[in-house]
């Protein structure tokens, strides 16, 4: 188990093979669709693209070849049909995992996930319920402009009955997409797009550093399943704890480095259910928080995090909690960098948050 | 080129309140005059059936033409039974809303034939994605009454624990899929659903429901967009009651004539058939079972029949239609034709009939009694506060666990 | 001016006759309505059963016979269709209204709030426009159940480029429909529907009042608006703020008063633009803050003011901020009243809250 | 009833990479052979030319038949012009950006012909809703090639200020609504702008635009029910071109044969045109166009034509159709055809062409060098960081005025 899963991994429930291997997010991704799809034939692959072709990212590129038209397929340009299809299909008792082509393309299927799968099993009181993975790439530092860069997680954690996971690396990826599978419940899985073919620690002028050089990139070969609502400490601190998700943890570890704040960073793995025991206990520790995200800061998951922050660890903290998110603008094209809440505006907060009090 | 300027086009019914009902735009041709294509038909032959009326029932009563179902008189009596009851039962509940023993109720009124004849061609194993209007798919199927009722009341018996409107019912036993409330949303569903039969390569099929004001949303279209694409074992039924709340179908319908007409555009054999005739529904419904069952792909029926009744008990129509619209209705009442096919048959008289009819009140009313026993909205036995928290998921997760423990419940 | 609008009203414009009117809400709406359109040919409105028969909740009753069918009328069944032409209105010159029958059927109009009518500005630097309102009744408290009673605001004051409105009663509701009418860009006025005939305290159990009784249903005949972004402070206190909005308000005035807890009451009236001052000033001056809202907790408006109010007011907090709000759970029918966030549960976090410490 | 097991249906397209291109299925009638009703013609009536081609331009180049149009020989060369830059014009900006210097390039290779067409025969006052695939729009207009350039460069110069991909253009001035990137959504805002000129009574009508792939989404239904309905002067356009990146139309299509055929489920009438025929892409527009104008309310016009060239710079089309699969494309490239037929008018030569397209390069590429002169996406003048925060709203609000303090900027 690689060093910086130390804490919190939660138990990992692994069958078959113990044997790792070096893999990309894609990679890894394309690894927990394959090995879900070979155990359950109920599992059913489909989405824009995600058929012969494998995906615009490649994420399911083999599947249809491997499983067949009937378990991996093309589906029209309707957001709405693939996620309501979808929720006929976890009723009937298949396991849909479909795929958004892009985060900021789920709004047309937003009815269907807020006012169907997220209530179908509490308005039935148990008797049809919803088993369904809704897999997106999500986030910006590609230069997508406004239409592929979104992060939408707050219009998800705002919805009971839903489940939001974000991954920050190829193992979590593997491990998260697997248990999301097998969750009874419907689940929003966004995957960092910029995280897809490297870690990326927010320095966009500096060469890409491709996953085969971190250890988050050795993932087990076989099944694994790591459980939703566990956290995962990424960096241990004293001074200040940071809280982030999928592309935000690299630039938090990132920015502590640089700093050389001696700052804790928590990869919340799981926005819902949330590891709040974790955030607690860390928070306690430290006395200062920033939260980090890169969706636009009026309502985002930080908002809801600083709160329940605020709530459990008022007596500890030593500052205000902060937070460091995307402009409540739309996401531009050639103004990305100024945008994109980088190690340099990370870092800033770090400084400020240790000299409050 | 021209020099007119452009002018707004808004699509008014014909008659509004004060004046006479109007239904001369609704064409009806004679029963039995529509022919009954086999059902492996290439779509294309039968284009012309989106813009006609399948009628077996005549004026007489007589079960004219092709389409006559092989249904002997004892299933059209259950047929019979079926409409008498969700009739009563409407009665009892709409009742008992203006009692205050519930927040809310919606009647059948005009279109009972529908949904209780459509369920007797359907099987066991299949399953119904249904709106608010289709109780009859539980009643023709046996749905006890006193769960139905224990609904309405959100009694501490209603089987989805007080957790929804009254009428949106959920059994999955009988094959009726849990209702939402948001028009339209199952509709796509039902497809999903057809489609995963299709995928495990199992018989059961797929019937998806929605209102003429309905087929305006979205999520018809994605229906019939997968539905088509995939060729999915599925029936899309529209039921056209002429009206959404205040809204009259050409609203929805814009210049197409009909909405059968909608499935011509994406291949979807559609047929169109008189709502109101117990026997030409069941026929097509049959029929189109038959084609999913068949692997032969989705049809698309337009059941053209009226809403008698107001939208809802927060409705009144007296505001924006003719009084005494549902008198004009062309295609009478299905209930009423239902039986004068019986007497002519031999099958039934008018005596039979009353007896009948008390029989199934005293039924109601004894459902209804015993429903009561279970507690009303405002009275009695309730579900549990704690249920609020049940079911959002598969488990309790720990922020929920806490808002429980916060509500003292 | 009625004595409870006294702080923060901003300035109030006001063209024609002074004269006031008791008015209700449904009253107050429809009469911003019908001097906007009878100010401005632009003006056009239409949705659902909003033509010929006034609306469902009758907001719009006797318009179409007013100004005529060209300028109000009936929609068909698709949100998505209604604002979707709205924004295309709204681009060549007009100023649309339209209604979206209750806020739960928003979700399939979503994306072209978010994508289309929120970024049009942005995206043609301004070069198109989008000045366009979509009112829809919000909230629960009538046995509405899960399709009947949501909150959606959360999920619009994440969007940049929108603004959110909330009216309490029916002076704001007139003056701030409008403001958001005559206002350049989209604005989202989400009307209490538990409000439209009374105000209400959250007492469900008690008869209800009718607003005539009520200072605030004493509404300008003719035109005026309030500025969007301005707070009004319904209740002075000095011990502890409570930020609210929509039915809330009333909530928080019975809840102080039943507690003899001297509370500050705020009635946001606009989520975006935010009157921060006025809610920074409040809370520094007493100390202690509770936020209120009927939607669900997590993710929801609440945690957003929390945020903000821990940030500005760090130094002046006596206790953790307290977020009142509706369960996490999708709105139930039967037991709508142990769900509803009402005074004693407003009561009891108020006596809470003046016990910390 | 039956007892075999139901089976799944996936849509496959004839050929698949390593296979021979094959377009058998595309059935394309004799350039001349298709009638041309008068424009206030019953729909009903027109049915059928939902599943033709209209055609004018017959293999030898000659223009044949009712739909030829009343251009003459300069028109015709205008429009080649125009098909010409914007290939030009394709060219360059792909070079641009596989050398660096911007993040994202779409073609339109293939395609000229349909957008280049339409708008000569809209009006100026006339709004287009484009997709990202109609710069021929803006071409054909005489909108500056130096500010499209400077908008894919993302430069100080940029219309709308870096902040959107590269290709979504916006022009008011030149009839061309700002391009979302959300597929479809603009479809429906098309309706709703020609609602509005109706409403006020004035004289402009509105074109959509959507592609074959996009006409599953809800948008393109929204667009219809409202178009139908409201009778709105809108030309709904569908420019099938085979693809959707690499799903191929049938997905889309489904069974219905045609994306025309779309139209006839709301009364809406339907064309299908050769879209690789200047000629009968500007006679059918022209016939679309009028009855907008007429006040006959909406048409539907599917463009039959071929993506000739990669999605977009992000694609490569090899690895999910045959290679040369463009070469087996039955209606030609829409460049050659136009050629061909000025040639055969004797109003064009070989020589002149070649003149031409000396001429345009040369224009273009010196469009380019000015707008490089502006800067690149990441080198040169770019717009400025405080750009981020304006246009939000008509005025900054205090939260951004906040977050612009704090960016520094
Ligand atoms: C998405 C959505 N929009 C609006 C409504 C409000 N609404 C409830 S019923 C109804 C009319 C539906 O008419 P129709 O589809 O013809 O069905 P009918 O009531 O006639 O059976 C409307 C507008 C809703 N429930 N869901
Ligand atoms: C709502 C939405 N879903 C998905 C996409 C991603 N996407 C961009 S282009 C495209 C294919 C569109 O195909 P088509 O409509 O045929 O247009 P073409 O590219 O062929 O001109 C897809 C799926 C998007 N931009 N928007
Ligand atoms: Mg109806
Ligand atoms: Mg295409």
């Amino acid at each position: 188990m690689p060093n910086c899963l130390r804490t919190c991994a939660g138990s990992v429930s692994r069958a078959g093979s113990d044997a790792m291997a070096r893999m990309t997010m894609i990679e890894a991704i394309r690894s927990a669709l394959d090995v879900s799809m070979g155990r359950d034939e109920n599992v059913v692959v489909y989405g824009e693209d995600v058929g012969f072709f494998g995906g615009v990212f490649r994420c399911t590129h083999g599947l249809q070849q491997k499983y067949g038209v009937n378990r991996c397929f093309d589906a029209p340009i309707n957001e709405l049909g693939i996620v309501g299809t979808a929720v006929g299909m976890a009723a009937y008792g298949l396991r849909p995992c479909v795929e958004i082509q892009f985060a900021d393309y789920m709004y047309p299927a937003y009815d269907q996930i807020v006012s169907e799968a997220a209530r179908l099993r509490y308005r039935s009181a148990g008797d049809f319920t919803c088993p369904l993975v809704i897999r997106m790439p999500t986030g910006g530092g590609i230069f997508g402009g406004q239409t592929h860069s979104q992060s939408p997680e707050a219009l998800f954690t705002h919805v009971s009955g839903l489940k939001t996971v974000v991954p920050s690396n190829p193992h979590d990826a593997k491990g998260l997409l697997i248990a999301a599978i097998e969750d009874p419940d419907p689940v929003i899985f966004l995957e960092p797009k910029r995280l897809y073919n490297g870690p990326f620690d927010g320095h966009h002028d500096r060469p890409v550093t491709p996953w085969s050089k971190h250890e988050l990139s050795e993932v087990p070969d076989g099944h694994f399943a790591l459980p939703l609502g566990k956290a995962a400490i990424r960096r241990e601190g004293a001074s200040v704890t940071i809280i982030a998700y999928g592309t935000m943890v690299h630039v938090a570890e990132a920015a502590a480095e640089e700093t050389g704040i001696d700052a804790e960073v928590i990869d919340l793995r799981s926005l819902l259910p949330l590891d709040l025991d974790t955030i607690v206990a860390s928070v306690r520790k430290t006395g200062r928080c920033i939260v980090l995200h890169e969706a636009t800061l009026t309502s985002g998951f930080g908002a809801e995090l600083t709160a329940l922050v605020q709530e459990h660890c008022f007596y500890h903290l030593e500052a205000p909690i902060m937070r460091v998110a995307g402009w409540d603008t739309p996401y531009p094209h050639a103004q990305e960098w100024a945008y994109f809440p980088g190690p340099a505006r990370v870092g800033a907060a770090l400084r400020e948050i240790m000299e409050s009090r | 080129m021209t020099d007119q300027p452009l002018r707004f086009h808004v699509p008014e019914p014909a008659s509004r309140p004060g004046g006479r009902p109007d239904f001369s735009n609704v064409v009806i041709p004679e029963a039995g005059s529509v022919r009954r294509p086999p059902v492996d038909i290439d779509p294309k032959e039968i284009r012309d059936l989106a813009y006609s009326i399948i009628r077996v029932l005549d004026r007489e009563g007589q079960a004219v033409g092709p389409w006559v179902p092989d249904l002997d008189g004892d299933a059209l009596i259950r047929g019979m039974r079926h409409m008498m009851t969700l009739r009563a039962f409407d009665a009892r509940m709409q009742m008992a809303q203006r009692q205050g023993k519930t927040s809310f109720y919606m009647q059948h009124t005009g279109e009972e034939a529908v949904s209780c004849a459509f369920r007797i061609a359907l099987g066991p194993e299949d399953m119904n994605f249904p709106t608010y209007r289709q109780a009859g798919l539980l009643i023709a199927h046996d749905y006890p009454l006193v769960d139905m009722m224990c609904q309405i009341y959100s009694n501490e018996r209603d089987p989805i624990k007080g957790r929804q409107l009254p009428v949106m019912y959920s059994s999955k036993a009988h094959g009726f899929f849990s209702i939402s409330g948001n028009l339209a949303t199952q509709f796509v569903q039902a497809v999903g659903w057809a489609m995963a039969s299709a995928i495990k390569g199992d018989r059961r099929i797929a019937a998806a429901w929605v209102g003429d004001g309905s087929t305006a949303e979205s999520d018809f279209h994605a229906a019939l967009v997968f539905a088509s694409t995939y060729k999915a074992p599925v029936v899309l039924n529209v039921v056209n009651n002429q009206w959404a709340i205040s809204t009259f179908q050409g609203i929805a319908r814009g210049g197409s004539g009909t909405f059968a007409a909608r499935g011509l555009g994406f291949g979807i054999p559609a047929l169109r058939v008189d709502g109101n005739d117990y026997l030409a529904t069941y026929a097509v419904a049959q029929w189109a079972i038959e084609r999913a069952r068949r692997n032969l792909g989705p049809t698309l029926v337009e059941y053209v029949t009226y809403r008698a009744g107001a939208h809802s008990t927060s409705d009144d129509p007296s505001a924006y239609r003719p009084k005494h619209e549902s008198e004009g209705w062309p295609l009478g009442d299905p209930l009423i034709r239902l039986k004068q096919h019986l007497i002519a048959l031999g099958a039934w008289t008018e005596e039979r009939h009353k007896q009948a009819e008390a029989e199934i009140l005293a039924t109601v009313i004894a459902a209804q009694k015993e429903a009561e026993g279970h507690g009303t909205l405002h009275s009695g036995g309730k579900p549990s506060a704690r249920d609020i928290f049940e079911d959002v998921y598969a488990e309790l997760p720990p922020h929920l666990r806490r808002q429980r423990q916060q509500s003292g419940v």
